[in-house]
């Protein structure tokens, strides 16, 4: 409980510093934006907070962020329909959670190790397979090789996930909802089900898990397989939603969001701990200070500190209201 | 760009300071120049400045802080295209909202920009390719360095350079000069592109220098070499790794962009020449216009093709007329000064 | 005859470096209770994990009801009724009581999306609590709140909620007082009674002979004898256990006793702790015994008299001198040592090496903090090893391998290395052999005799009357009284950590 | 002893395919460009690996290196002696070991998020204090503000700490020599004397170390103190090494490289284990692979995945051959 009021109270301090301060943020538009940008790293931030609530790591996230985006891409432009693609780069992510989730448990690997080398090499695979990628690239009618016949199931997929209507245009925060949704199962695997308390049992004490009959490394290796899917939606969705993707550059460093998400909702990077809904509430800290940031006009030099410091103090008053909690109980 | 209404008329009342946008494709100092303009020209035109260099060189960071500033309301947004076909789309949207205007790589005409305030990148291009033909005529080993090898200003600059030197010759005709055997690549006209392509280093930082240095070692004992760094950054990463080994006045160097090491150094002779864009020029003229936009002037757009790219050696020479364009050849001390003083006149 | 309800026959197991099972065969029969009993070391450990399906042997055979089994993991052994109470806890303390009660074998609905049904948990937990003797209100709260002995019934409840066929229980009172023993036993009378067959492990002998129905003597990984029921007692016992008579488990008293008091604790109280205030007097040379029930906050008072609970306000001296205690680096500088409750979270850095562990406190003797005199350290390694009897391959060998007596051994060899003033002790045999625990007696003994103040915290009833020269009982945070060696009986212990007076 | 064995297989295995494969690699000038790329990664995970063996992390390496490059030239800039400079740089480098160390000790935070923060926070501190620095930044002689008389006290800093000479020729790897120097004083206190003994049991216990009288606090902001102090002086040869240094990409992502040498020498992220020959044998890896993928002239896209492929096939063969020895034993 006290975890999480700690960072309720973050995300409302944000919240309010950035509509009493700055009058332009308070256009329903730009909380939509803000909204969006939430549900993008929400996604990949549950991701994460699973394999550290097992007591796990994942640094590929980004790479597989940014390789699932491109591959959407090549895939349609290889004339597979959109409808067709989604599964099939959705396969692509839970292939590589697996590959990781093996490498982990069957060959005792250390995952921050295994997942760093993922990070290169999908980072790698992306290039490879793709330059840069873009819903124009994939349906554009001046190109024979492209797909035109594809333009409106693309956009159709854009609608319903991301919220945008047929110009682009934001009318709703899909990406928030579709956010939601899966914070909600989740949190019911988590919450209400065995899994959950195999999950939080692995990452506090395997041994104990393991004594109970749990058989831990399968329960790891789901985890680790629900990860990687969620990056690669988020692959997709980043696909959607942007005007293109670079290989060497879509997703990169989102992990960091993703852990840092994660870790200020709650989840301890020692195993075992973390909510569902302090999973959203830390994803949703980053994009508020962003919208601050950009709204104010800050000069570009300051933003990395402005954000560092915003985070640091964040955490410190989180610590201490924890701690006065804990004393006067 | 005339079919949208949010341009016809003057958006900004009288004495009101207009709030004018421009973002950047990533954070480097070419851009800090390009900053110091804009700041001039702020002042100047009496503007309200937003003035971002993105973290990293994706769309997906530029994006949303256009967004926001869209939301916000500013008069107008000067955007340096990351992926002028993918961008396409929203930008478009975009344009019919706010006066958007492209800078440095631009967008196609139908998004509804209202100008392009930059070089040609493959023109440019090109410029380098004929600097490399100068410094070794008879044709000779090249190797290339970039940050990545997918935005569209690295695609056309480095696509430039190959177009000129395969010109006139025909591509993949093998040149006379001799190579080593383990070194592989591609012919273009009399010129071996080590690896047949750019070499990328991903940004700024330490793999520039290692990726010309060990391009060097590759190449020990091979004559006529040429370097040709392509970011900002390449050309002093090159003469790095060359005085590393010793090989400094032996090789070749061409550069791109107005870096003041590459400047001093081809001052020196080390460097033999670099084409350059002035993103001074960029900044101030992208704030000046679209300050009169918003003010309901429209006389300040350029039209197609004006901003000419400039081609700086030590000695430099006449201007020429190239392409239809006027090309300034400046020394490279003087073009030094003109930097310093333009960054002077703004206080950081 | 119907077939044995377990029987392994010449099971054999090879650790690198050490042969900790060879050839050792065993029967149990339905409804038998069978005492597993040996020194530190010997193998019971893991002959049991074996028997449950955590170790895999290298050879021999196992039949459970007359059937060859063959369990790979511990989900296996569980499956086919045969659970492991662990010597070492194994609890997901970040859990509640519940969900550890029921974690791998939850009632689920929902088919495979195995939604718990917690209603039905609620219900069950309570009555299992209630069978161990805990209240049923404890099914709510976190593992990681409760004190050592709670976790340990928590442990016993949860394998009571298994079906099983087979118990066995490793060590399951090192951390209980006599109250919760004598609740397992009844327990245990009820497993029997269903039919279910009990191994039971312990180095207590009186508890060996309270429920055993029969008992396996294992000594260096081989089988030393048996006793049937009638021949089961102290010195049968210890003779195969030890291959020799054990005279004089506890020292005869050649204390001095009453010296004068050197460390007096005046109205102690620590953060977070109970209000009403501690004080008390440790004498030169004699050994305070304190009691009471799990959980009377004896440990938390010890940690905060070694510096490691902040303390709210009150006052210690040593020797007349008054004592300011932060942190237990200025308790240790002062002579004040503790031998913690839970030696492999509080008292041994359990992946390094037995002389890493030697070594730990004392470092600033072996040549200060820059550079580690070599042959002074290998010399302190040595002479430990062999004084308190540490039964190892060498002192590099890593301590967590070491048996839980031997351990421990190592626990003291630190602090007796480096001289203590006063020596507080909490659980100090805990999983410690009878030869060992002799042999730690002899040693507090002659610590004692030498004028060392001796404070030693127990939940053994026979170490406490056997060893003590004084006893204070707490009782819920507070001291409840205090017995003089005239005074001290079983039952007087009992009233006071119950809350009657003296 | 096995933990080291299979760093020295990897290690010689990629230097023996470098040399067999590569003729041009045989060149001695090439095998001392290596070796100074490897001493530059190497002094930082020897800082990264200290805090990994206390059981900590440190992600704020990389930017702790660029903002020190960036301090070092904007202090020299201003008119301090390169001399005085130096030591400075090096006090403003413990200082953010302090603060790293004192956050993370005193308010109880998580590792990961506290360097998380410092990574934002002295990446946005270097942007502030300076763009771009270089060695020609500090003294050139056109520039009235500049100081050209400290053009040889730089230039001599150069030759003695990196082995260039006046004209920017390597002539002996200082960089890779420096790296062994601070090994062997690292590997003196982690394995001869009482601190090196401290750090592995907090890494292993921290429970069992404070009991056993340690100051736990105390020590790991040591260790903090050491890995940022390192980071600063990284910094400082990144500045004399390079044409120039800009504040934004400096160093950027080393803190990767620095933990990736750390666990391939053999350290456990979960702490108490590592050894100083371990370390600078981790950190040797990168620049052979590196150097291999550059001279074989392999296509840049290509490039990640391969690093990514060999150092996970490196670690594991190293698991294996681990495992093999133990089962030998
Ligand atoms: N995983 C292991 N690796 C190596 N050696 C081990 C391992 N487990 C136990 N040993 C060794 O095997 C022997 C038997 O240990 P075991 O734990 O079975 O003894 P025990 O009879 O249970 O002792 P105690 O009464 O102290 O619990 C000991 O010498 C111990 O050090
Ligand atoms: N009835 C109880 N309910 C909940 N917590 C209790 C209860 N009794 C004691 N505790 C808690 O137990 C702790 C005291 O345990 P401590 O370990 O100091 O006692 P102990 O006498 O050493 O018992 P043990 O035999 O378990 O070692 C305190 O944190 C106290 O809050
Ligand atoms: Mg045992
Ligand atoms: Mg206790």
């Amino acid at each position: 409980m006290t975890r999480i009021l700690g960072i309720v109270g973050l995300v409302s301090a944000l919240y309010a510093a950035l509509l009493l301060t700055t009058p332009s943020a308070r256009d329903v538009g730009n909380l939509m934006d803000v909204a969006n940008l939430q549900g993008q790293y929400g996604i990949i931030t549950l991701g994460a907070a699973l394999v550290i609530i097992v007591g796990g790591i994942d640094l590929s996230i980004g790479s597989v962020v940014g390789c699932s985006a491109v591959l959407f891409g090549v895939t349609m432009k290889s004339g597979v329909h959109p409808y067709a693609a989604l599964p099939l780069v959705l396969a692509f992510g839970a292939t590589v959670g697996l590959v990781n989730g093996l490498l982990i448990t069957r060959l005792k690997l250390q995952a921050f190790l295994v997942t760093l080398c993922g990070m290169f090499v999908y980072r790698g695979l992306a290039r490879l397979i793709g330059g840069t990628v873009s819903r124009t690239w994939v349906t554009d009618p001046r190109d024979p090789t492209a797909h035109p016949e594809f333009d409106t199931p693309i956009r159709n997929l854009r609608s319903g996930l991301v919220g945008k209507d047929f110009l682009g245009e934001l009318v709703f925060p899909g990406e928030f909802i579709l956010l939601i949704v899966l914070a909600l199962v989740l949190g019911f695997f988590l919450h209400r089900t065995a899994y959950g308390r195999y999950w939080y049992a692995i990452g506090h004490n395997e041994l104990a898990a393991k004594y109970a009959g749990v058989n831990v490394d399968r329960q790891r290796v789901i985890v680790y397989v629900i990860c990687s899917t969620l990056a690669s939606l988020a692959g997709m969705l980043l696909f959607l939603n942007m005007p293109s993707i670079q290989a060497d550059a879509g997703g990169s460093s989102w992990e960091l969001f993703a852990i840092l998400g994660a870790v200020l909702g709650g989840c301890s990077l020692r195993g075992g701990e973390g909510t569902a809904i302090g999973m959203v509430l830390g994803a949703m800290v980053m994009p508020v200070v962003d919208n601050f940031v950009n709204l104010n006009g800050m000069k570009s030099d300051g933003i990395p500190a402005v954000i560092g410091l915003t985070l640091l103090l964040g955490t410190i008053i989180d610590e201490l209201l924890r701690r006065r909690n804990a004393a006067r109980k | 760009g005339g079919g949208n209404s949010a341009t016809n008329a003057p958006n900004v009342a009288g004495g009101e300071r207009p709030k004018i946008a421009v973002v950047t494709n990533c954070t480097d100092p070419f851009w800090d120049l390009c900053e110091a303009g804009a700041n001039k020209a702020a002042k100047d035109h009496n503007v309200d400045l937003l003035f971002r260099q993105p973290e990293k060189l994706d769309a997906a960071i530029q994006m949303p802080i256009i967004e926001a500033w869209v939301k916000q309301g500013v008069n107008g947004i000067a955007v340096s295209v990351i992926d002028p076909k993918g961008q396409e789309e929203d930008l478009t949207r975009i344009a019919k909202k706010v006066s958007l205007i492209t800078m440095d790589n631009d967008a196609a005409e139908s998004t509804g920009r209202l100008c392009y305030v930059g070089v040609d990148n493959r023109e440019a291009g090109r410029a380098v390719g004929r600097l490399v033909k100068k410094v070794l005529p008879n044709g000779g080993t090249i190797a290339m360095f970039i940050g990545n090898n997918s935005s569209a200003n690295a695609i056309d600059r480095s696509g430039g350079v190959l177009d000129e030197l395969k010109t006139p010759d025909a591509d993949g005709k093998p040149g006379t000069h001799p190579v080593k055997k383990d070194v592989t690549g591609k012919y273009y006209g009399k010129y071996f592109l080590v690896d047949g392509e750019a070499k990328t280093d991903g940004g700024p930082g330490e793999k520039a220098v290692t990726n010309a240095r060990d391009v060097l070692g590759r190449l020990d004992g091979v004559t006529d070499i040429c370097m040709i760094g392509l970011y900002a950054y390449n050309p002093p990463a090159i003469l790095e790794a060359a005085r590393a080994k010793s090989l400094v006045g032996k090789i070749k160097i061409v550069g791109f962009d107005e870096n003041l090491e590459t400047l001093k150094s081809i001052a020196a002779g080390e460097i033999e020449g670099t084409v350059v864009q002035d993103p001074f020029n960029y900044g101030y003229k992208s704030v000046e216009i679209l300050a009169a936009v918003a003010r309901g002037d429209k006389s300040k757009l350029l039209g197609k093709g004006q901003t000419p790219y400039q081609v700086i050696t030590k000695d430099g020479g006449p201007d020429q007329t190239i392409n239809g364009l006027l090309i300034k050849f400046p020394k490279a001390v003087d073009f030094e000064k003109k930097i310093r003083d333009d960054l002077a006149s703004v206080k950081k | 005859m119907p077939p044995p309800r377990l029987a392994i026959a010449n099971a054999r197991k090879q650790f690198p470096g050490v042969l900790a099972l060879d050839g050792v065969s065993l029967e149990l029969a339905p409804g038998e209770v069978l005492a597993v009993v040996g020194e530190n070391g010997a193998g019971k450990s893991t002959l049991m994990k074996i028997a449950a399906g955590v170790y895999r042997r290298d050879e021999g055979t196992m039949t459970l009801d007359g059937e060859p089994v063959e369990f790979t993991t511990p989900g296996d052994a569980i499956a086919a009724g045969v659970s492991l109470i662990h010597q070492e806890l194994n609890l997901a303390e970040n859990l509640t009581v519940a969900d550890n009660l029921f974690l791998g074998r939850e009632r689920t609905c929902g088919g495979p999306l195995r939604i718990l049904d917690k209603s039905t948990a609620k219900a069950r937990a309570a009555e299992l609590l209630t069978r161990v003797g805990l209240p049923a209100s404890r099914a709510t709260a976190r593992v990681e709140t409760l004190p050592p002995g709670e976790k340990q019934l928590v442990e016993i409840a949860r394998a009571l909620g298994l079906k099983v066929r087979i118990l066995i229980m490793d060590e399951p009172t090192s951390s209980l007082t006599q109250r919760e023993t004598e609740t397992l036993y009844g327990v245990i009378d009820g497993l029997k009674a269903e039919g279910v067959s009990v191994l039971y492990i312990s180095h207590r002998l009186a508890e060996v002979k309270r429920v055993a129905d029969r008992v396996v003597v294992l000594r260096d990984g081989r089988n030393a004898g048996e006793l049937a029921k009638h021949e089961i007692d102290h010195e049968n016992m210890v003779r195969l256990m030890v291959g020799r008579d054990l005279k004089q488990f506890y020292p005869k008293d050649h204390r001095k006793g009453g010296g004068a008091p050197i460390f007096q604790v005046r109205d102690l109280r620590y953060r977070n702790g109970p209000a009403t205030p501690a004080s008390f007097d440790v004498r030169a040379g004699e050994i305070l015994g304190m009691a009471g029930l799990v959980g009377a906050s004896r440990t938390e008072l010890a940690e905060a008299v070694f510096g490691v609970r902040p303390l709210a306000s009150g006052t210690l001296a040593l020797n007349g001198k008054a004592l300011h205690i932060r942190r237990p680096q200025d308790a240790i500088d002062a002579g004040v040592f503790l031998v913690p409750e839970d030696r492999r979270l509080h008292g041994l850095v359990v992946p390094e090496s037995v002389g890493f562990n030697l070594s730990l406190p004392n470092l600033d003797r072996l040549g200060g903090l820059f550079g580690t005199r070599r042959t002074a350290e290998a010399a302190l390694h040595a002479n430990w090893i062999d004084k308190l009897r540490v039964k190892t391959p060498s002192a590099r060998q890593t301590v967590g391998l070491l048996s839980g007596g031997n351990q421990q051994k190592v626990v003291y060899g630190k602090w007796l290395a480096r001289g203590p003033k006063l020596l507080i002790l909490d659980e100090p045999t805990r999983g410690v052999d009878v030869g060992a625990k002799a042999e730690i007696y002899a040693l507090i003994d002659e610590l004692a005799g030498n004028g060392v103040a001796v404070w030693m915290i127990t939940s053994d009833m026979e170490e406490l009357l056997g060893m003590s020269d004084r006893v204070l009982v707490m009782h819920e945070g507070r001291i409840a009284g205090e017995l003089t060696k005239t005074q001290l009986t079983e039952e007087a212990v009992m009233r006071l950590a119950t809350g009657g007076s003296t």
